[in-house]
């Protein structure tokens, strides 16, 4: 019934497949990553797994390359979303020339992707929060016909930057989205020894702001809470704290080892929730995926990813001559 | 011409950038109605109105972050942290953000913005009142550091900052405010470049290298110990990062004997920095040990009457060091 | 009736009539530091004028000596409630020589009695509530039988780290009673720009600890919310934060002038709700005071600050050779 | 003697620590069951429990804040902050409170807690998790800043800076944890008084200063520079607040050069200040201009393999900077 709406209101057919699409895409990648890392190819990896459907969700719900993100580390569903190509993606994953965010500067995953309004975010977590609400203020004093959604993960709403953030936002009725992706870890740390509220929604209460707590695991659901907080966002009617409850099905990074805090039970029980096999069985039920559609797309994902690894493992690494500069705006390297 | 304040100069140049680029607005605590605590913004609430002249929120890490995001967005923010000793609640946006955002980003993404900061002691502030916070700033690359001691100056730099295309710390010396006055041209464009010192006062015996309130007093024993033969050559810094390397070490090629002069503890304080280029590069040249008078190496400015002017430097400590060092 | 609650359940005749004296103390000294002021004699004041109710109604809902209390600047009728004799705060006012909070280091009314647990605080506002939550940490984990009171105005509670540290105390259950003096200005700064939400009560919901709302113009209704706070924080049920509504009846501090900002009628109308007026109006009410004990109670406190005055000002400034220590522990003048 | 390394040094401190003194408790993110990111805590949560080994929210201002105010109470937190990079959003409360809280209560309340930072670079981690923060921290006074480059030190001086009276900032050169390894004592109790630096290699024709990871590679750059005839004397500071003055100065009145490596960025960073000592206080002894070698003046150590290498100072950069010293 809510898909029905969902195709009839935001979504066509085309929609729910290209959704369906990224969200597979993203999961071949970044397993492959872990693989590369494995092998030792390459030093670092951070995995959005178990976060995909949520990511993909709510990316399809902006109008993409007109409205504005802050996203974090884990959003690999969303940046492909947002047009980062699977190459731009394994060129940061090996520090290679030319990496798009950072110019092989920052560590993979922290995202820039300036044609499409996706603003570069740092590794303190958090830091990206004020910037979102100050896109917020200054679309606002523009007058522009723009939002901008930000992301970060649960734990980190701990930081006091995050509320400073978001009160600005409710104080000023600013065009922003406060996606929080709620995978119950900060690393070792569960939630509990990190906020004394049930949900992360809650935390919209003492600061003024409508909060809602959605099924990261299901695309639509989550594509319908961002999408009605965008629409709030856009009428002036302010911001709005979505928190998507998605699982991190990996450890932390490539760096953790999460057998020293994480049950293995408890992992393995995510498995009967693998967002990607929902939201494959959800379009199958719907009639919209066939089981040779299904098998397309896997094979189409399997080749971009593998061409994308020939693409950048092939791909020289940056002159060190390029490492100079630009510390300040307009520094060249002859400069 | 006429003679204006330090302050007058610094409110003049904001109200002229924010007259002629519709981009540019002021944040910070107070600054609307109130004026700034310092009265630094006042009438410009007034003239501009709620939407560019904006009261924030009591939170310091938020006004820079807020900056930074319009920034992002192609702003020109001009946020004011109240007293300088109330900053660190923002250092993390600061230096992790608006200082990497450009190279972090390989230039895409670039964060044109103002942080004024009224700093240092002498006003009766005591221990978190009266702080200087140069050196945190001057340690990071890609921040500049500006610091005026003349209305001048103060009007000249302010709007060469807020043009500027990244961040720019803009620290005020607050007791300067409305003590310095000075001509400003009230028919031309004043427009300072961020980057050259200033040799206020030229002179053959040594050079006396300061900032700020700082700066006043040294020309001002400067003077006092011309009386005793000794022609000290000061000269203001004005830009602190990226420093003014050339002019400095021309006038110890000239002079041989250097004194840095700052209120900010002595220990890893700015003048360590210009201690050490000249240590390094003006080996050759030096004829005596170069000098750092600064404030003692106690927490903060106490507050009580005696404290602070044992606290600070002055005139006369300053015309002693000068007198010590030319007969060295 | 709640009167009448109050004085069998926590408070006797004499305990009233205390509160009220240290009301009245603390007013007087409050309006002669004004005085000095413009007179001249001294370089700076902040007031506590029209918050003194809430103060003493909070202060003795403590166990005095044995709680521990993180103040802010504008507790002046609390820091008499715990024992600051109006001397010692004359010589912070005036900067002399073996003032106790500082040494004449920190600016008047920056309080520290060590020997009733009221810790040292500083100008940058929000700085002690992490503090007060680690006493109650410590405390918790002692084992002691204590608890802790800090309290800030609504302003600061925008800075993060006030978010961060209610936080701390609502996940650990520590006993801390966080008490917000809102007097709905934070120097010109309107609370409707510091916060969208209607009180700073209801920003407990979002931290997950009770949250309540009390007139401040009314010590005993403070003097309850506190002691029910105290109670719960004594049982192990963890932290309460306490809004007590209070007005600011002059400008923040002597640094400032307010007319450019504060309508002159708002403050007119403040009076009819003075505080200490209400206070003695009710005891008298309930028959406490007489008019000659009232007579009483004033002239106690003029001839105290008249006496505190003269012995401040005969007193000699700190010598300079106190300033350059300590600053590390155990430093001393001759090290 | 058993060979530990350098995190074992630590880990080693830390469980004497918390055995000898119950009032000894760590906090900080991950510290408990997951015994730390870099597993410095390791087996410390199953022996003192949730209780004494606290993970913190994610919130760095909070976890000093609350370090804070047990130490006010009487306890001796040891407080985690995971990555150097992190530290800034706790800048506010180590500068505004830990450092003077002794000082602005006249003595009254003191604040004994250790505040551990991983830092530095080599390990592959980017411009947010190779940073160098010593210079902002050696400039505070209150504070004392401590940086061992050994598992002896480390452990010795782990314990020592525990059993301060006031704040201490202990630096961990993380890129050391696992490859530097070294002897400890295990019968009897090792401390390290917090201030003397060590002399690690005697020499007679310079001075080479640095600390952590740099100090092992200018001992092997001194090495190196032996078998061209140059005999270099290495000075491990190992602590930078209050630093070692007669240590420095002794080794350059014998020598007449200095050399100074960190990798932190070059302007306004702890190199600084030894450069100024020297250029005030051994004017008389010095043979040549003082030299710096530091990581260059951009933001932080860029990711991609060829930028690490060339941030970060290594032995044969070392080696050079002390050939052409000694040469001048
Ligand atoms: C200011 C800061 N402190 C610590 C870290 C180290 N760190 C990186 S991610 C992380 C946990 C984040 O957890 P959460 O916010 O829940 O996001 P998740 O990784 O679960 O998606 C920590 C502690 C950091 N990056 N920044
Ligand atoms: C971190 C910090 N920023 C700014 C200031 C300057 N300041 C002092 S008091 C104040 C307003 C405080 O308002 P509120 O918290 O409501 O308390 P009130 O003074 O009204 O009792 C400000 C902005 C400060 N002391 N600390
Ligand atoms: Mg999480
Ligand atoms: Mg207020």
């Amino acid at each position: 019934m809510e898909a029905q709406e969902d195709l009839q209101l935001n979504l066509n057919e085309e929609s729910l497949l290209e959704m369906y699409g990224l969200i597979v895409l993203s999961r071949r990648l970044d397993e492959r990553t872990w693989v590369l890392h494995r092998q030792g190819k390459i030093a670092f990896h951070i995995s959005g797994i178990g976060h995909e459907a949520a990511q993909v969700g709510a990316a399809m719900a902006l109008r993409r390359g007109q409205d504005w993100v802050v996203p974090y580390y884990r959003d690999l569903a969303m940046m492909l979303a947002l047009g980062l190509t699977p190459k731009e993606f394994m060129l940061g994953v090996m520090g290679k020339k030319g990496e798009p965010s950072s110019g092989a500067r920052q560590m993979p995953s922290h995202w820039s992707i300036r044609r499409m309004n996706v603003v570069s975010h740092s590794s303190p977590v958090a830091t990206q929060t004020p910037h979102a609400s100050g896109i917020g203020l200054a679309i606002k004093m523009r007058g522009d016909d723009a939002i901008v959604l930000t992301s970060i993960g649960e734990g980190a709403t701990s930081q006091g930057a995050w509320y400073e953030a978001v009160n600005w936002a409710a104080i000023h009725k600013l065009p922003v989205v406060f996606m929080v992706e709620n995978n119950l870890y900060a690393i070792s740390v569960r939630q509990d020894r990190q906020m004394a509220v049930e949900h992360v929604a809650d935390k919209a209460a003492g600061l003024g702001l409508p909060g809602v707590t959605v099924d990261g695991l299901d695309a639509l659901a989550v594509h319908r809470a961002i999408s009605e907080a965008a629409a709030r966002a856009r009428a002036g009617d302010g911001p709005t704290l979505v928190e998507a409850m998605v699982q991190r099905m990996t450890p932390h990074s490539s760096d953790d080892d999460d057998r020293s805090y994480r049950p293995r039970a408890e992992l393995e029980a995510l498995k009967a929730q693998d967002p990607v096999r929902l939201q494959r069985d959800k379009l199958m039920d719907m009639g919209l995926l066939s089981e040779q559609a299904e098998t397309e797309v896997q094979e189409r994902a399997a080749a971009q990813v593998e061409e994308a690894i020939k693409f950048a493992a092939s791909a020289p690494y940056p002159e060190v001559s390029e490492a100079s500069y630009p510390v300040y705006a307009g520094d060249r390297a002859d400069g | 011409m006429a003679e204006i304040t330090l302050i007058e100069g610094l409110r003049q140049g904001m109200d002229e950038e924010l007259e002629r680029d519709e981009r540019v607005f002021i944040v910070g605590e107070d600054v609307g109605q109130r004026g700034g605590v310092f009265r630094a913004t006042e009438g410009l609430y007034e003239k501009y109105g709620e939407d560019r002249i904006i009261d924030s929120p009591l939170a310091e890490d938020s006004i820079v972050g807020i900056g930074i995001g319009t920034a992002l967005y192609g702003m020109r923010p001009i946020c004011e942290i109240q007293f300088a000793d109330f900053i660190y609640p923002a250092f993390n946006q600061i230096v992790s953000e608006a200082a990497r955002m450009c190279y972090r980003s390989a230039g895409e993404w670039t964060v044109p913005m103002v942080i004024r900061v009224p700093y240092g002691g002498g006003i009766g502030g005591g221990l978190y009142h009266s702080q200087s916070v140069e050196a945190f700033f001057a340690h990071v690359p890609g921040l500049k550091v500006v610091v005026p001691s003349t209305p001048y100056d103060a009007k000249g730099l302010i709007k060469s900052s807020v043009r500027d295309p990244g961040p720019v710390i803009f620290l005020e010396p607050k007791r300067g405010y409305r003590l310095i006055r000075g001509e400003v041209p009230e028919d031309e464009e004043v427009l300072v470049p961020i980057g050259p010192a200033r040799i206020s006062r030229t002179g053959t015996d040594l050079s006396v290298f300061a900032y700020g309130m700082m700066h006043h007093y040294c020309l001002e024993a400067a003077e006092r110990v011309a009386q005793e033969g000794i022609n000290a050559e000061v000269i203001d810094l004005r830009t602190l990062k990226p420093v003014d390397r050339q002019t400095i070490l021309a006038s110890v090629a000239k002079t041989g004997r250097a004194l840095i002069v700052h209120e900010d503890n002595l220990t890893g304080g700015y003048g360590a920095e210009i201690a050490a280029i000249l240590a390094e590069e003006a080996f050759g040249d030096l004829d005596a040990p170069v000098r750092r008078l600064a404030g003692p190496d106690v927490p903060a400015m106490p507050y009580s009457h005696p404290f602070e002017s044992w606290f600070m430097p002055d005139a006369d400590r300053i015309a002693k060091a000068i007198l010590e060092l030319a007969a060295f």
